[in-house]
């Protein structure tokens, strides 16, 4: 056990900006410029019944080559900036229930402003990756555009996510259908209903 | 409105890659394109829409495009469909 | 039932690019361009207890001079392409409950870019309509801007529709209550409170 | 109780262009532009549980030195104006639940078009006024911008001011542990895990 | 159009003692003695987004051989009768989303006494069946015992239903997963992992 | 304002044994039997978005012939004692939105054994009270039995309520579409449809 | 990373007959007699957001001796036998947002019969305890009453769990301030208000 | 079963009141109840069942009633009924 | 500020309709519009704000404009309501 | 009812345990039982109840109890008291 | 607690009609009865934990019944199992 | 990336109100601004970033700048660092 824990204690860590909620059990770090939004998702993601652990500054550190771990800094645990009202606690505001200590980080998302030019995954067949301290984390970039609700993004997100790990990808099964569907020999018009 | 009919050569048809850079290709463009096929018409500039038109190898469709860069768009989508679509 | 069973086939189809919805029992048809939110929307609404019929392309089908009836292609039912995440697969994430496989048609819902001349319909006396297939059915068209919900939008759309089917229609008695108001021999100040 | 009635019929009134919407027992009285999403704000806060007073305009009675009272014209009363939509009935669409005759005005909730130029309160540490006759309300400005949701806004607003009203203020406690973690002799890395 | 209206005018009709309820699109019939909790449970499954059609008396329509509709008698359309409450108003209080005036009915929920000495169905491998007009309708018999929560039992009902309809069958898949299992020729502990 | 804060310290006061839940805004008084199940009522409304007041010992003030306050005695207030959990705190668990100091005192919820033998109140036409400090307020009775969900009854309670207080009342409504249409010379199939 | 996932394999284990539920990330274990609703509160647990690992068997496995984790069985994984209804999959209806492969076990709750004898823990200062393969674990016996909801006792056991755990007990707290309280020299009715 | 057809006397006919403690009485029997009034046949211990029936001043309904006590049922609601039901 | 007061000459006051053309036109305009009348003062750009106000045939209302383009809101507006406002 | 005063010795006042403690011991009648005390009255069968009371060492409370087991209760509350609740 | 061992003579195993078949008869008593094979020990009265437990034909399982009744439970058992549980 | 060493001269550090006026000042750039002390990298343009690296009186900190205008960034930080940060 002390091995256990010196482990820990002694394990790289960095700190980097973004936010870390516990979405369906799935740690999401949600990255992207100061301004984007990330607080608020995080908000609504808090009202919606998950997890804040930590905002605006992330302390991870690396416990395995597979794990990494996200808390927050003592000082700012559980308080959130939000633009406009100012200084809130997640905690005392919401409750014990709306907060975690730590959550190991299984997935990324990064908040961009809208970019015409850019082609964001439209598939989902080949991940993009990014790294902290070595590990690589699933990640994800999302447009922010009027309308949008970050908030039911990042669920979906995280289910997914949590789908893949259980063994089925969506992408890859409609590709499948739409493979096999064109291997067959058919009528043009033999669909069903 | 402007339109050209051409032949699909991609062995296991329209699937989900090449409708992918098929659309990648036509979202540059303004203008509207429809895939027009087995008497049903498509928006060509959403995958979704493609890959449930299961257009097949040897397919015969015809490309529709309108808008003030109608031109360039039907330029650009025969192009790429002849090109094999990234296979 | 053969014969009826065969009115179905051979009904009328047409195939349009667009979200198919069930709201409260009212089929919500969502149009508008690629990338204005459709799909995000419709995700929001399964979220909130609806139920998702076809992303992206719906097949319609007139049964009835009355009735349009949609469902999605065999190939992507229950399957939604969303920006930045990839193919979903919402039967499979969000469980049965979250989709239906036929609905009819009973709104519209035009989601259009913001533009600052564009009158949008501010008071609802009369109904705009589109048309499919020789059956007309009301179209409302919905300006996307910053800071609006488009769920709650469309929420609010479904049930209004209902409560004119079941007969009362809002603006009619908003009109006759400032009519008569305007009818009564006043003093300017009797006010009830 | 005839003079507690004269009281609040003489007392000095008026008539604003705002929201007024009871969000956990507190008044909230939501102001700006037209168009800039004040009416849809409300209904996604009445879907989650909240109460409409009035839609666009609020008459205030001051009926003390700190209270003031917000009600709807009668004409008007429980009706919202929706773009796109036309006028709707809160009413009878969400029932009763969902309205309230007269309210509070506790906070107002300020909705301004983004400026990048503008420094809105990161911190909270000093509050804003707005008034109405003669009496001062807390007012928070608000941002408009893509990917925020007002409603979730709103509501932490609504829950930190009434924590303030029971005594604990988020900025002041945060700056209480910062200054006393900076007054500790430290050795740079003694965190707590 | 005149013939269909005539069809359904004087189509074969029935007046039972039960509630029908509108559950995620499926026409669920709650059946029981009096006092056994039927409008309760409708209330609650109203509250968690479900409409009312009906309390207390259901007027039956068979209009095919496959299909029943239920409406409610005019004079009591939308209210319940609440045990040490009264009479409410369904539609005003909780507004026009809760309620619904005609409804096809799918499935029967007979709420019982629990009985130690009955045995309830515990596999799901055969349907009961109940009859009305001569249309077979499926019917599952629930226990009311302390501690149970009627309305997740009709919801899940209520799916489980859809899901078969669409093709599944959670017992008939449990079996092929057992038969299979015991099917191979095994170590006794080659569980996977 | 000296003279108003001396009438209500020298209130006439009373301590009974109760819950004190603020429901869409009507404060509810649950009375009855240890054990019967006051505080997990309270617990659920809760959860579904009501506010806590007092558990258990509620503090009452007259405050004039209208109006009695209700509030917590310091030391218990916003705890709830959980038969087999023990003492929660429901302001750390829940979050400031879950209570609230202070509430009047606008409906009383008396929880009953149910017994066989007595005539719950079936249709409401008339009120029945109870009295504290002189000041009549209504009180329904409610069975407890098993399958019946408390928080949904209370919730209905309260909206009724409110919408008595708005002029509505849903019996009398009943009463009178009972009357005329028992008043028509009518034949007896005149339904409609 | 071989050495650990031997360590795993190796565990000690034992199959024992419950219900194991992931709420707000703590890992619950329901237990009780056959009948008294185990299954049914997982389920209405899930509705509200919480996650099934689960139904009537549990695999328990020992990796540490603060840690046991559990799992289905894999032929019976995900599925529920739901009386009066039969089986039903919880995956494929309510989405894999529903489901867990594995969870830890950190709190106990066991179902009982409510018996008028028995004293139930009404202050919790004291920890009940129970083991699985020598490692203590918190438990909580919970009459079984009408009017009771399971649901919203196990969550607030859950979060009151988690309270613990982060250094808060509210018996511990409620001692102090009624020690503290009693302590103070003082005159009878010096209360605070 | 037993039964019994008797006319309602009711000036306003079986309007909430009386309806109410029609259903009042037949409660304290275990016997099911029904009025046949008008080809219809309602449950005539739910006060909603016996409302929405209509029932008129000078209708004739049958009393049916089965299950143990039905003999003491049917005579109590039948001399509820002929007492005019609080009227 | 720029002001002007204007008799409404419409049969039925500002009822909905006429409220929703004096609004429609006001949108043009960058500037503040509000109307004072029976010493309230309603923001003219918001028709629940026009309907609430319950100006009736005959009143004596003074419209002002404040912003950038406040002579050509007041004129517009008084031009639209001296022309009856669609009726 | 039947009521009798008793002066509480416990050093600490009647605090968590002893107020558990006498709580536990009268939840054994079927009586209803009340401190009073201070002007107060309490439910002597609800701990928040009478912790809530705060009834330091030296207080004088009378136990009041009716019901058809009052004798037992009131005897049962006053020697669980004496003998000084668990301390 | 008694118990005793018998050979499963089910040809596809404890399936789900077997296995529905014992827990119906083991429910009428009263006393806890499990399942004990190859290690595991399984609840007799839940067909999931029978199911789970994946027992096959040829399989020797001891039946435990602990309780008031137990003689009586595991005489039933056997009696079911041998049987064959409705094959 | 441009860099400069600067020692923090604030008796009570880097406490809320001289964060947020150093934050406030960076936010005119648009370049990333760091801080790097203590081993650690925190955004400069983020309060809740620079209060959570608790920046005591003494402290040397470095303040990296990159983008477009680094330079008048840098020269903006030390400047309002140098000033005191409004004390
Ligand atoms: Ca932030
Ligand atoms: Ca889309
Ligand atoms: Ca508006
Ligand atoms: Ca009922
Ligand atoms: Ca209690
Ligand atoms: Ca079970």
């Amino acid at each position: 056990e002390v091995i256990r824990w010196l482990n820990v204690e002694l394990a790289p860590r960095i700190s980097i900006h973004g936010v870390l909620v516990d979405v369906y059990g799935e740690g999401i770090l949600i990255t992207g410029e100061s301004g984007i939004g990330k607080s608020e998702a995080a908000l609504e993601l808090i009202k919606r019944g998950h997890r804040l652990v930590t905002d605006d500054v992330v302390e991870i550190k690396k416990v395995s080559d597979d794990t990494l771990i996200g808390t927050a800094p003592d000082i700012t645990r559980h308080f959130i900036e939000l633009r406009g009202i100012g200084i809130i606690d997640v905690k005392t505001l919401f409750g014990v229930e709306s907060v975690k200590n730590t959550q190991s980080i299984d997935l990324v998302i990064k908040l961009e402003e809208w970019n015409k030019d850019q082609e964001y995954d439209r598939l989902g067949l080949e991940e993009q990756y990014t790294e902290f301290l070595g590990n690589k984390v699933v990640c994800h970039s999302i447009p922010i555009r009027p309308g949008r609700n970050l908030a039911i993004i990042v669920e979906s997100a995280a289910v997914n996510y949590r789908q893949k790990k259980m063994g089925y990808n969506a992408a890859q099964e409609l590709y499948n259908r739409v493979t096999n569907n064109l291997m067959k020999k058919s009528r043009p018009d033999d669909e069903e209903y | 409105m402007v339109s050209q009919t051409i032949t699909i050569k991609n062995e296991q048809g329209l699937h989900m890659r090449p409708a992918g850079i098929l659309v990648k290709e036509l979202k540059k463009y303004a203008s509207d394109v429809n895939l027009v096929f087995n008497e049903k018409k498509v928006n060509a500039k959403s995958v979704m829409n493609v890959i449930a038109a299961c257009i097949k190898n040897g397919a015969e469709i015809t490309v529709e495009c309108s808008g003030e860069d109608e031109q360039d768009a039907l330029k650009a989508a025969i192009s790429v469909i002849e090109s094999g679509l990234g296979e």
